[in-house]
C-alpha cells in the first residue's frame, strides 16, 4: 500500500533492482504486446498507400497532386515544416534537459531522441517529393562536376538542405553514441545473429572507467553541438518564408515562431508515443504518470510561448504597413480557410489550457487524445502558414479560393505518417527505447538522494 | 572554378537593387500603351506559336494549370461593376523581366539568373521544380510543367508537333516556365549584329507579341540605346529603371504622365513600363 | 586533446581504418563525378557512305569550309548538299568506278539526300553556334581553318567518317571560355553561377555586358 | 522551273529539329549516331539549314484578308506574321491569323477523298474519285447544278462562276451565315458605296452602333491600326473619343470612352432622334439633308426617344453635345442595329448621321473602285442559303458542290438543311475536314489547307489602294496524295465541260500565273521580264491595282442624301411576350464556327469573359438577380424555333432584357478540338428577316430563360476561383487617366 503511493508520486520506483530494469528493457526486444503488430502492421499498410501515391505522382507529373499555378506547394512543404518540428522536441529532452540535468528526462530520452531523427527522415522526404524533377535533386549538391557549375547559395532552400543534413547527421551520432552502452548490455543478454549484431553495435565496450570518462564528454560535447543546431534548423526553414515576398511571410518574428511551433508539436508528439510504448512494451515501471505529469506541463509552457509568438505574428502584420499582407490575414480569419484557421487557433492555445488540471494530466487516454488534438493544430499552423497566403497573394488575378489538395497528395501526407510509424516500431523492436544505463544511474540517484536526506 | 568568385562576390550577391548603369550596351525593356492595347488576345496566340507552349485542355485548365506566358486581364471598374459605361479595362500580363527579381535570389539550384542584357533568364533543363521562384513572384506570371505535355498528355499530336519552333525546347515535365522576351529572336540578332561588326539597330528585333499586336500598344526595344523608341517612352514618361519611385508619384506637378511599373513599391525594378489607360469623361 | 583520446579509445577497435576507408570512399565518388564528363568514347559510327575526310581535308587539303559551306552563315552546320559533292565528282574521271562514288550517283540519280548519321550531336537544350565561333577564329583572328574547326571536331583530317573525340560537355565547353588566354574577350568568360543581378561595369568590362556566355540564355535553350 | 525549285526548298527536311525539341530538356541522347542529318539535294543558294526565310501569303481566315508572310524553316511553316507590303494591315495579324498554321497542321484534317457507298462514307483515292465527280457532274441535266461556296473572290471566284456557268446554271450561290449584306445595301443607298472607306484614324468622334470593328467587324487588323491612331493625339488633332451603343457590349464596347446599352432594335431610332437634336440645334445642317429625313426625325422628339431607347437622358444629352463639339465624326453601323426586321432602316437612319454631321467626304469617302468586277470580292449573305434551301425542297438540282461553308451546322434550324439536303442528286462537298455537312455528302474531297494553296484574293475592304494579294503555298503539301487544291479540281471540271477554253492550263497554279501575267499592265509597274514580275509578285504578296483615273476620290459620293425608306414597324416589342428576351449571338475569333477547332483558339480566354472551351450565356446582373441566377447555373434558353442548356455568366456588359450567346461552339463533326463542346446559337433562331433586304435578321431572336436546377464550375482566366473577382482589389493595375489630363499630343 504505502509503496503503491509511493510508486504513484515519484518519477520511477527505487527499489528498482538493476537486473529487472534489464529484464524489463530487453522484453522490449524480445516479446512487446499483439498491439505492436498491429501498429506496425498499420503504419506499413499506409506507408504502400503513400508510396503508390508518389509512384504515381512521379510518373504523372505534379499536377496529379492538385497544386497549380497560384498554390504551388500545397501540402508538401506544410507537412515538410510539420515533421521538421516534431524533430526538436528529442534534442529537447535528451540534450537541453541532460545539460541542465533534469533527471527525470533519462527514462524517454531515447524514444524521444529516435523520434528526432526519424521524423528528420520523414522531413527528407518532403523536400523530394514535392520537387518537380526529383531525378535531377543532384543539381542542389554542391559538389565538384563536369556541368562546372554550384548550386546558388543564395536560396533558403539550399541552407535548409545543409542544415538538415548536418542536424540529421549529428542527432544520428548523438542517438547512436547515447546508446553504445546499452548496445553493450544487449549484446551480453543476447544469442545468435544478435548477439553479433549488438557486438557491432556496442564498439566492444567494456564498461571501464576510461570508457566511460570518454563516453562522458563526447556525449556531453555532442549535446552542447547538438543545441544551436536544433534551435537553427528551424530558424532556416522559417527563413524560407521570412525572406520571400509572400504577403504574410516576411514576417521578422518567423523563426522564433517556427522554433516555439516545432518544440510544441514535438513535446505533443513524445506524450502520444509516451503511451503508446508504455502500452505496447509493458514499461509502466519506468514511463511513469509523474514524468507524463512533467512532459505535459513542460508541453503547456512551450503552448503558452508559442501562443504569445503566434499573437505577436499576427500583431506585426496588423500594425505593419503592408496593407496586401493585413488583407491576407483577414482573408485567413474570415476567408475559405477561416474553419481551419480558427481550429488552429483553437487547438493551438485554448486546448493546453486542460493541461493545468492534475486530472486530466493523470489520465492517459485523455492526454492521448489531447496530445494528438494538439498536433493536428500543429500542422493546421503550418498548413495555414502555406496554403492561405498563395491562394490570395499581392495578384488579383491569380487568386485561388478554392484550393484543396488532391486524394494523390492527401495519400503521401498520411503516407509519410505510416513511413515514420514503420520506422520508429523498428527502431523501438532492435534498440532499447528506454536508456536502460541511464535509469540505473536514475535509481541511484535517487536511492542516494533519498539516504542523504535520511541521514541529514 | 568559381565558388571562390561567389564567395567573394557576396556582398554583390545580397545586393537588393539594381545599379545604375549596369547595362551600358544592352537592356531589353517593354512599354505597353494601355491605352492602345484593346485586349484582342492576338499576342497571346502569336506567344503560343512563338513558344512552343503547350494547348492544356478545358480540365486542366479549370484546375489553374495553363500555361499561357502572357495573359490579357480584364477588370471593370469598381464604380460601375454592373453598367460599365465606361467599358472594360484591359492588361497584358507576361514576366515583367525585374533587375531585383525575387524569383532569381531563391532558386536553390541557380536555374533562373539575370543576363547581361536585363532579362531574367529560365534554364529549363537545369530546374529541378521546387517552385520557389512561382511562390516569390509577385505577378504570378510563372507556369510550371504540371504534366510531361509532349509525350504523356500528347499536347501536339501528330502532325502539329512540325509547327514546333525549334530554336527553343518543349519544356518537358517538372519544370518552371516563362515569358522570355523571345530570346531566341534576340539571341539570332545579337549574332547577326556582332557577324556584322555592329550595334543591334532598334526595331531589327521585336518579340513574338509586340510584332503581332494590331495597334502596336507594345513597344520593345533596347533601353541603353538613348534613341530607341522604347527609351524614348521611357524617358518622357520620367520612368527610370533603377528608382522605385518615379516623378509621377513624388509630386503632384507632373498629372500628365503616363508611365508606371506594375508593383514598383516591392521593388523588383520590372522591366516593363505601363502607360495608364486614357478615358475621356466629357463623352 | 580530448577528440584525440576518444579516437584513441577507439582506434583500438580498428575504427580508424574504417573511417579511413569510408573518407577515401567518399573523395574516390567525387572524383569520378569530376571526371565523368571527360567520359566521351566517341564510337564510331556507321554511315551510309564512309565519305573519307582524310582524302579531302588531309590529302587535297580541302578547305573545311568549302563543303561544309552553311557552318559559317548558320548555327547549324549542316551537311553539304549533294550537288556540291557531284559539282566536283561529276568530271573527276578516275574515281568514277570507286564503290563510293557510285553509291554516291546511285543517290544523285534518284534526287535523293543521303541520310548521313550525325556524330556531333548536343542536348536539345544546348544553342552551339558554328557562324560565331567561326567568324571569330577564322575571319578575325585569321588562325587556320583546320585548326579552328579541330578545336570541338578534332583531327578529321586523319579520319575517313568523322569521330567524336572531345567530351562537348559543358565543362568542357567552359574550359575554353574560362580560359585566360590574351585574345579571349573579357566577356566569353564564364562565372557560376550567375550573380542575381547585373554586375556594375565597374567589375566587368564593357565588352562583357552584351554578349559571350555569360548569360545561361547564350547556350541554353 | 522557278516554281519547282520553290517547292524543292519548300520540301520538309528530316526534321530532326523540332521531333528531337518535343522530347527535349528531359534526357535527350546525345550519343553520335542517333539522329540522321539531311540537307537538299539542289538547295537554293538563300536556303540555309537553321535559318528561317519569310515567304508572303495571304491570311483567309476573315474576309479581312490580310497579308501576311510565313516563316519557314526547314521546308516547314513555324509561323505567320503581317505583311508590311500590305495596307490592309500593315505588317499586324490578329490571333485568329495567327492560329491558321493549326488549320493546316490541324490532326483531324481529311487525308483521303470519302465516297458514299451503301450510305457509308468510305475512303478512296483521288484517281478513282476524279472520274465518279467528273462523269457525274457531266451527267448534270443542265442548269440542275448548285455552287454553295463562302465569300470568294479573285481568280477563285471566276473559276466557280465559269464552272457553275459551263453547267448551265447560274446558281453560284455565295453564303455567308454572318453577312453584312444590310449594311452594304444600306451603305450604297445613303452612302453611296457598299464599302466606302472610313478614315477613322481622321475622326475624332466615332459613334458605333453595335459595329464591332476591333474585333471581328469588316476588316479587323485594317481598323485596329487606324483605331491606335484615332487614340494618339497630335498638334493638329486631339486624341479621338469612341462612344459605342449596343445591346450587348463587344470589344469595341469594352474600349469605347462611353458605352452605351440599348434596347435592341432602337438604334435606328436614337439615330433619329440625335439627327433631330443636331439639326435644332445647327438647321445650317439641314441643308445636306433631304426633307425627307427632317420631317422623319422631327418625329423622333427626345422624350419619346428616351422612352423607346431606355437611354438615359444624361447619356443622349452628352453624346449629342459631343457630336455639336467635335468634328469631324464617324457613325458606324453594325450587326446588332441591323439584324432586326427593320434593321435595313437602321442601318440607313443611322448612316444618314454622317450627312447630318457632314462627315461624308472627309472621314466617309468612297472607296477606290475596282478595274476588275469579275475578279472582285462577293460578300455572302443569307439570302443565298434560303435560295439554296428552296432550291433543294424544290429538288431542282442534280449536282451540288459545297465548299468553305457549313450549311449544316450553320443554317437555322428552321430552314430545314439536314433534312432537305439529301433531295440534291450528288453531294460533292470540298472540305478539311469531316464536318457537319461533309457527313452527309455523297462525295468528300480533301481540300489543301490555306498554306498549301495557290490563290488570289481582292478584299471587300480595302485601304488606301486597291490591292489584289497573292496566296501561294508556304509548305509543300502535309499529304500529297491526300488533299488537292479546290481551283485544280474545278480547273478538271471545266477541261471536260469546255476543253478548248481551258486545255492551255496545266494546272490552277499556271491558270493564275497566266491570268496575272497577261494583265501585268493593270497593276503597279514591275520591270523586268514576266519571269521577274511573278518572281517579284509573288515575293511581295501583294500587287497593287492602277485604279483608272475615274475611280478615285470622294467625289463618287452621292452630293446629297438621297430620300430614305424608314419603316419601323416591329421596333418596338409587344408588351406580354411570353419570350421576354432578346438574343444577341455573339460573334468571336470562332467566327460562324469554322474556326471552332484550333486549339490555340480554344484555349484562348473570351476577351471579355476569359471563358475557355465552352459557350456560356450572359445574363445582366439586375436580370439574375430577378431569376436569381448565379455564375454556373446551366439555363434553358428557349426561343420559339428551338431551346439549348448552357452555364449562365452574370455579365454587365447587356441591356438588362437582352442575353447574350456566342456563336461557333455546339459542333457535332469538327474534329477532337470542337467535338462537343459548347452549344449552337444558330440552331434556335427565330425565321425573322429583314423586311428591304431579305437577310436573316440575327438580333431579333426572342427567347426566355428557365434554370434547370443544375450548376456547374465556369472555366475561365478571370481570378479565377476566387468569388469571381471582377476589379483589381484595390491593387494599382491598370490605372486610368481622365483625357483632358492626358499630354498626348507631346508623347512619342
Amino acid at each position: 500500500m504505502n509503496s503503491v503511493t509511493q510508486a504513484k508520486d515519484k518519477d520511477i520506483r527505487e527499489d528498482l533492482s538493476w537486473s529487472q530494469i534489464n529484464r524489463d528493457v530487453l522484453a522490449s526486444l524480445e516479446r512487446p504486446r499483439a498491439t505492436y503488430w498491429v501498429l506496425f502492421a498499420l503504419a506499413f499498410a499506409v506507408f504502400l498507400v503513400g508510396l503508390g501515391c508518389e509512384a504515381y505522382q512521379y510518373d504523372t507529373g505534379l499536377g496529379v497532386s492538385g497544386m497549380n499555378n497560384p498554390d504551388v506547394w500545397g501540402l508538401y512543404i506544410a507537412t515538410f515544416i510539420f515533421w521538421i518540428g516534431m524533430s526538436h522536441s528529442g534534442t529537447l529532452l535528451s540534450a537541453i534537459l541532460h545539460i541542465i540535468h533534469a533527471d527525470w528526462r533519462k527514462p524517454i530520452y531515447r524514444f524521444a531522441e529516435a523520434m528526432t531523427t526519424f521524423s528528420l527522415m520523414t522531413a527528407g522526404l518532403f523536400v523530394a517529393v514535392h520537387l518537380g524533377r526529383l531525378w535531377e535533386i543532384y543539381y542542389a549538391l554542391p559538389y565538384p562536376n563536369e556541368r562546372w557549375t554550384w548550386p546558388n547559395f543564395q536560396s533558403p532552400l539550399l541552407w535548409d538542405a545543409m542544415a538538415i543534413f548536418t542536424y540529421l547527421s549529428s542527432s544520428i551520432l548523438f542517438l547512436y553514441v547515447g546508446a553504445i552502452p546499452d548496445f553493450a548490455i544487449c549484446r551480453d543478454y543476447a544469442t545468435g545473429w544478435r548477439k553479433t549484431f549488438y557486438g557491432k553495435l556496442a564498439l566492444g565496450w567494456m564498461g571501464t572507467d576510461r570508457q566511460w570518462r570518454n563516453f562522458r564528454v563526447s556525449y556531453l560535447v555532442i549535446a552542447c553541438f547538438l543545441i544551436p543546431l536544433a534551435v537553427s534548423v528551424h530558424s532556416i526553414v522559417a527563413s524560407d518564408f521570412a525572406m520571400s515576398q509572400q504577403p504574410g511571410w516576411h514576417i521578422t518574428s518567423f523563426p522564433p515562431y517556427f522554433v516555439a511551433g516545432a518544440l510544441y508539436s514535438g513535446c505533443a508528439a513524445i506524450i502520444t508515443l509516451f503511451i503508446i510504448l508504455r502500452h505496447v512494451f509493458r514499461f509502466e515501471e519506468y514511463m511513469t504518470l509523474p514524468i507524463l505529469d512533467k512532459t505535459a506541463r513542460l508541453t503547456f509552457a512551450i503552448a503558452m510561448v508559442w501562443t504569445y509568438l503566434n499573437c505577436i505574428e499576427y500583431a506585426t502584420v496588423w500594425y505593419g504597413d503592408s496593407e496586401v499582407a493585413k488583407e491576407t490575414l483577414m482573408q485567413r480569419a474570415t476567408g475559405p480557410y477561416s474553419v481551419y484557421w480558427w481550429a488552429m487557433n483553437f487547438l493551438g492555445s485554448v486546448l493546453p489550457f486542460t493541461l493545468i488540471f492534475k486530472k486530466v494530466r493523470a489520465n492517459l487516454s485523455a492526454m492521448m487524445v489531447i496530445s494528438l488534438l494538439l498536433n493536428l493544430g500543429m500542422w493546421l499552423e503550418r498548413w495555414m502558414i502555406v496554403t492561405p497566403t498563395f491562394s490570395h497573394g499581392y495578384y488579383p488575378w491569380t487568386w485561388n479560393h478554392s484550393f484543396f489538395p488532391s486524394l494523390v497528395q492527401w495519400g503521401i501526407v498520411f503516407g509519410s505518417f505510416g513511413w515514420f510509424g514503420m520506422l520508429f516500431m523498428l527502431f523501438c523492436k532492435l534498440v532499447p527505447s528506454v536508456s536502460m544505463y541511464e535509469v540505473k544511474e536514475m535509481v541511484f540517484h535517487r536511492k542516494l538522494a533519498r539516504l542523504h536526506a535520511s541521514q541529514a | 572554378m568559381s565558388l571562390d568568385a561567389t564567395l567573394n562576390d557576396w556582398t554583390k550577391l545580397r545586393q537588393t537593387h539594381p545599379l545604375p548603369g549596369s547595362h551600358p550596351d544592352l537592356k531589353w525593356a517593354m512599354a505597353i500603351d494601355l491605352d492602345a492595347c484593346t485586349g484582342c488576345n492576338a499576342c497571346v496566340v502569336a506567344c503560343y506559336a512563338e513558344n512552343n507552349l503547350p494547348v492544356v485542355g478545358k480540365e486542366k485548365f479549370a484546375a489553374g494549370q495553363a500555361m499561357h506566358w502572357m495573359r490579357i486581364e480584364r477588370y471593370w471598374n469598381e464604380a460601375d461593376e454592373n453598367a460599365p459605361e465606361q467599358g472594360a479595362q484591359f492588361l497584358p500580363m507576361m514576366c515583367q523581366q525585374c533587375e531585383a527579381a525575387p524569383c532569381e535570389t531563391v532558386c536553390p539550384v541557380g536555374a533562373t539568373n539575370h543576363t547581361n542584357d536585363g532579362l531574367n533568364s529560365q534554364v529549363y533543363n537545369r530546374c529541378i521544380g521546387s517552385r520557389y521562384c512561382s511562390a516569390n513572384c509577385p505577378y504570378k506570371v510563372r507556369y510550371f510543367n504540371w504534366y510531361n505535355y509532349p509525350e504523356q498528355v500528347k499536347a501536339w499530336p501528330e502532325p502539329l508537333p512540325m509547327q514546333l519552333n525549334p530554336d527553343l525546347t518543349v519544356r518537358t515535365k517538372g519544370v518552371m516556365e516563362k515569358c522570355t522576351f523571345c530570346v531566341q529572336r534576340l539571341t539570332d540578332a545579337k549574332n547577326n549584329a556582332r557577324t556584322e561588326g555592329r550595334p543591334i539597330r532598334d526595331g531589327e528585333v521585336t518579340t513574338a507579341c509586340a510584332q503581332a499586336c494590331p495597334t502596336s500598344a507594345i513597344t520593345f526595344g533596347n533601353l541603353s540605346d538613348a534613341h530607341s523608341q522604347v527609351a524614348q517612352k521611357w524617358r518622357l514618361q520620367r520612368v527610370e529603371l533603377d528608382k522605385d519611385k518615379q516623378l509621377k508619384d513624388i509630386d503632384g506637378s507632373h498629372p500628365g504622365l503616363r508611365g508606371y511599373r506594375i508593383f514598383e513599391d516591392l521593388r523588383p525594378y520590372p522591366s516593363v513600363m505601363y502607360l495608364e489607360r486614357v478615358r475621356d469623361t466629357q463623352a | 586533446m580530448m577528440s584525440h583520446t576518444i579516437l584513441g579509445s577507439l582506434a583500438r577497435r580498428g575504427t580508424v581504418r574504417a573511417a579511413r576507408a569510408w573518407l577515401l570512399g567518399v573523395l574516390g565518388a567525387l572524383g569520378l563525378a569530376l571526371v565523368s564528363g571527360w567520359a566521351w568514347a566517341g564510337d564510331k559510327v556507321e554511315q551510309p557512305i564512309e565519305f573519307p575526310h582524310d582524302i579531302h581535308a588531309g590529302k587535297m587539303g580541302i578547305n573545311c569550309m568549302y563543303c561544309h559551306t552553311y557552318a559559317r552563315r548558320s548555327k547549324v552546320a549542316g551537311i553539304p548538299p549533294l550537288r556540291k559533292c557531284m559539282g566536283c565528282h561529276e568530271n573527276i574521271e578516275s574515281v568514277k568506278d570507286k564503290p563510293r562514288i557510285k553509291k554516291l550517283f546511285e543517290y544523285w540519280e534518284k534526287k535523293e539526300a543521303i541520310p548521313f548519321k550525325k556524330v556531333h550531336d548536343l542536348p536539345d537544350f544546348v544553342r552551339f553556334n558554328h557562324e560565331r565561333h567561326i567568324q571569330r577564329f577564322y575571319f578575325q583572328l585569321g588562325r587556320p581553318v583546320q585548326e579552328v574547326c579541330g578545336y570541338c571536331h578534332g583531327n578529321v583530317a586523319g579520319m575517313t567518317v568523322a569521330e567524336k573525340v572531345e567530351p562537348l560537355s559543358m565543362g568542357w565547353c567552359i574550359s575554353c571560355h574560362q580560359k585566360d588566354h590574351p585574345d579571349a574577350p573579357a566577356g566569353t568568360r564564364v562565372n557560376f553561377p550567375r550573380m542575381s543581378l547585373a554586375d556594375s561595369p565597374a567589375q566587368e568590362p564593357k565588352a562583357e555586358t552584351s554578349h559571350g556566355p555569360n548569360d545561361c540564355w547564350q547556350c541554353h535553350k | 522551273m522557278k516554281n519547282l525549285q520553290r517547292r524543292d526548298f519548300l520540301r520538309v527536311l528530316g526534321w530532326g529539329g523540332a521531333s528531337a525539341s518535343v522530347a527535349a530538356c528531359g534526357f535527350t541522347s546525345v550519343d553520335s549516331g542517333v539522329e540522321t542529318v539531311k540537307s537538299y539535294v539542289e538547295p537554293e543558294d538563300f536556303n540555309v539549314p537553321g535559318v528561317g526565310i519569310y515567304y508572303a501569303s495571304t491570311c483567309t481566315q476573315c474576309e479581312g484578308l490580310c497579308g501576311v508572310v510565313g516563316r519557314v524553316r526547314d521546308g516547314r511553316i513555324l509561323k505567320l506574321e503581317g505583311n508590311v507590303a500590305s495596307t490592309i494591315n500593315n505588317g499586324k495579324l490578329c490571333g485568329l491569323g495567327q492560329a491558321s498554321v493549326q488549320h493546316h497542321y490541324n490532326p483531324d484534317r481529311l487525308r483521303a477523298p470519302l465516297l458514299r457507298k451503301d450510305g457509308e462514307l468510305k475512303p478512296i483515292t483521288w484517281a478513282e474519285a476524279m472520274p465518279i465527280l467528273l462523269d457525274r457532274t457531266a451527267a448534270t441535266r443542265d442548269g440542275r447544278f448548285a455552287f454553295l461556296t463562302g465569300p470568294v473572290s479573285g481568280h477563285f471566284k471566276v473559276l466557280a462562276g465559269n464552272t457553275t456557268e459551263a453547267l448551265g446554271s447560274r446558281q453560284h450561290l455565295v453564303y455567308d451565315p454572318l453577312s453584312t449584306r444590310i449594311n452594304r445595301v444600306a451603305a450604297e443607298q445613303v452612302l453611296g458605296s457598299g464599302a466606302p472607306r472610313l478614315l477613322l484614324e481622321q475622326a475624332q468622334v466615332i459613334v458605333s452602333f453595335g459595329a464591332d470593328f476591333l474585333d471581328t467587324w469588316v476588316s479587323p487588323v485594317h481598323f485596329a491600326g487606324q483605331y491606335a491612331r484615332f487614340r494618339r493625339a497630335t498638334e493638329d488633332k486631339p486624341r479621338g473619343t469612341l462612344v459605342q451603343i449596343e445591346p450587348r457590349m463587344t470589344l469595341t464596347g469594352a474600349n469605347a470612352d462611353r458605352w452605351i446599352a440599348i434596347r435592341p432594335g432602337t438604334e435606328g431610332v436614337l439615330a433619329l432622334g440625335i439627327a433631330h437634336a443636331l439639326l435644332a440645334a445647327r438647321p445650317s445642317a439641314a441643308g445636306a439633308v433631304p426633307p425627307a429625313l427632317v420631317t422623319a426625325a422631327t418625329a423622333f422628339d427626345r422624350s419619346r426617344v428616351l422612352t423607346d431607347t431606355g437611354v438615359s437622358a444624361e447619356a443622349f444629352d452628352r453624346l449629342v453635345k459631343l457630336l455639336q463639339d467635335r468634328s469631324p465624326a464617324v457613325v458606324l453601323s453594325g450587326p446588332s442595329a441591323e439584324g432586326h426586321v427593320h434593321g435595313y432602316s437602321n442601318a440607313q437612319a443611322i448612316l444618314a448621321l454622317n450627312w447630318v454631321l457632314g462627315s461624308v467626304g472627309k472621314t466617309v469617302v468612297a472607296p477606290v473602285k475596282s478595274p476588275f468586277p469579275q475578279i472582285a470580292a462577293e460578300s455572302g449573305d443569307t439570302a443565298a442559303l434560303r435560295q439554296f434551301a428552296d432550291g433543294l425542297a424544290a429538288g431542282r438540282f442534280d449536282t451540288v458542290f459545297i465548299h468553305d461553308v457549313n450549311p449544316v451546322y450553320s443554317a437555322p434550324a428552321f430552314l430545314k438543311i439536314p433534312e432537305l439536303l439529301p433531295k440534291a442528286g450528288f453531294k460533292v462537298v470540298f472540305a478539311q475536314y469531316r464536318d457537319e455537312t461533309a457527313n452527309l455528302a455523297d462525295l468528300v474531297l480533301p481540300v489543301d489547307s490555306s498554306l498549301e494553296d495557290w490563290g488570289t484574293h481582292v478584299a471587300p475592304y480595302q485601304g488606301e489602294n486597291l490591292e489584289l494579294t497573292l496566296q501561294q503555298p508556304l509548305m509543300e503539301r502535309l499529304y500529297p496524295d491526300g488533299t488537292r487544291s479546290v481551283g485544280d479540281v474545278l480547273l478538271e471540271v471545266l477541261k471536260r465541260q469546255r476543253p478548248q477554253e481551258y486545255k492551255g492550263f496545266a494546272d490552277y497554279y499556271a491558270y493564275l500565273r497566266a491570268a496575272l501575267v497577261a494583265n501585268r499592265a493593270a497593276f503597279a509597274p514591275i520591270d523586268g521580264d514576266d519571269e521577274y514580275f511573278w518572281t517579284e509578285a509573288l515575293s511581295r504578296g501583294v500587287l497593287h491595282v492602277k485604279a483608272g483615273a475615274e475611280a478615285h476620290g470622294a467625289e463618287h459620293a452621292p452630293a446629297r442624301l438621297p430620300a430614305l425608306e424608314l419603316d419601323f414597324a416591329g421596333a418596338t416589342t409587344p408588351a406580354g411576350d411570353p419570350y421576354p428576351f432578346t438574343l444577341a449571338p455573339a460573334v468571336r475569333a470562332l467566327r460562324d464556327g469554322r474556326h471552332a477547332n484550333l486549339p490555340w483558339l480554344q484555349e484562348t480566354p473570351d476577351s471579355l469573359t476569359t471563358i475557355v472551351w465552352d459557350s456560356w450565356a450572359e445574363v445582366h446582373p439586375a436580370t439574375a438577380k430577378r431569376l436569381g441566377i448565379v455564375d454556373g447555373d446551366i439555363l434553358e434558353i428557349a426561343s420559339a424555333s428551338g431551346s439549348l442548356k448552357v452555364q449562365a455568366y452574370v455579365f454587365p456588359g447587356l441591356h438588362p432584357d437582352v442575353i447574350g450567346l456566342p456563336l461557333g461552339q455546339g459542333h457535332e463533326s469538327m474534329g477532337r478540338y470542337a467535338n462537343g463542346i459548347g452549344v449552337n446559337p444558330f440552331r434556335i433562331l427565330d425565321p425573322v428577316f429583314d423586311r428591304r433586304t431579305g437577310e436573316l435578321a440575327m438580333y431579333a431572336t426572342r427567347v426566355r430563360v428557365s434554370k434547370t436546377g443544375t450548376r456547374t464550375n465556369i472555366v475561365s482566366d478571370e481570378g479565377w476561383k476566387s468569388g469571381n473577382l471582377k476589379t483589381q482589389a484595390g491593387r494599382k493595375l491598370v490605372a486610368v487617366l481622365p483625357a483632358d489630363k492626358a499630354k498626348l499630343s507631346e508623347e512619342v
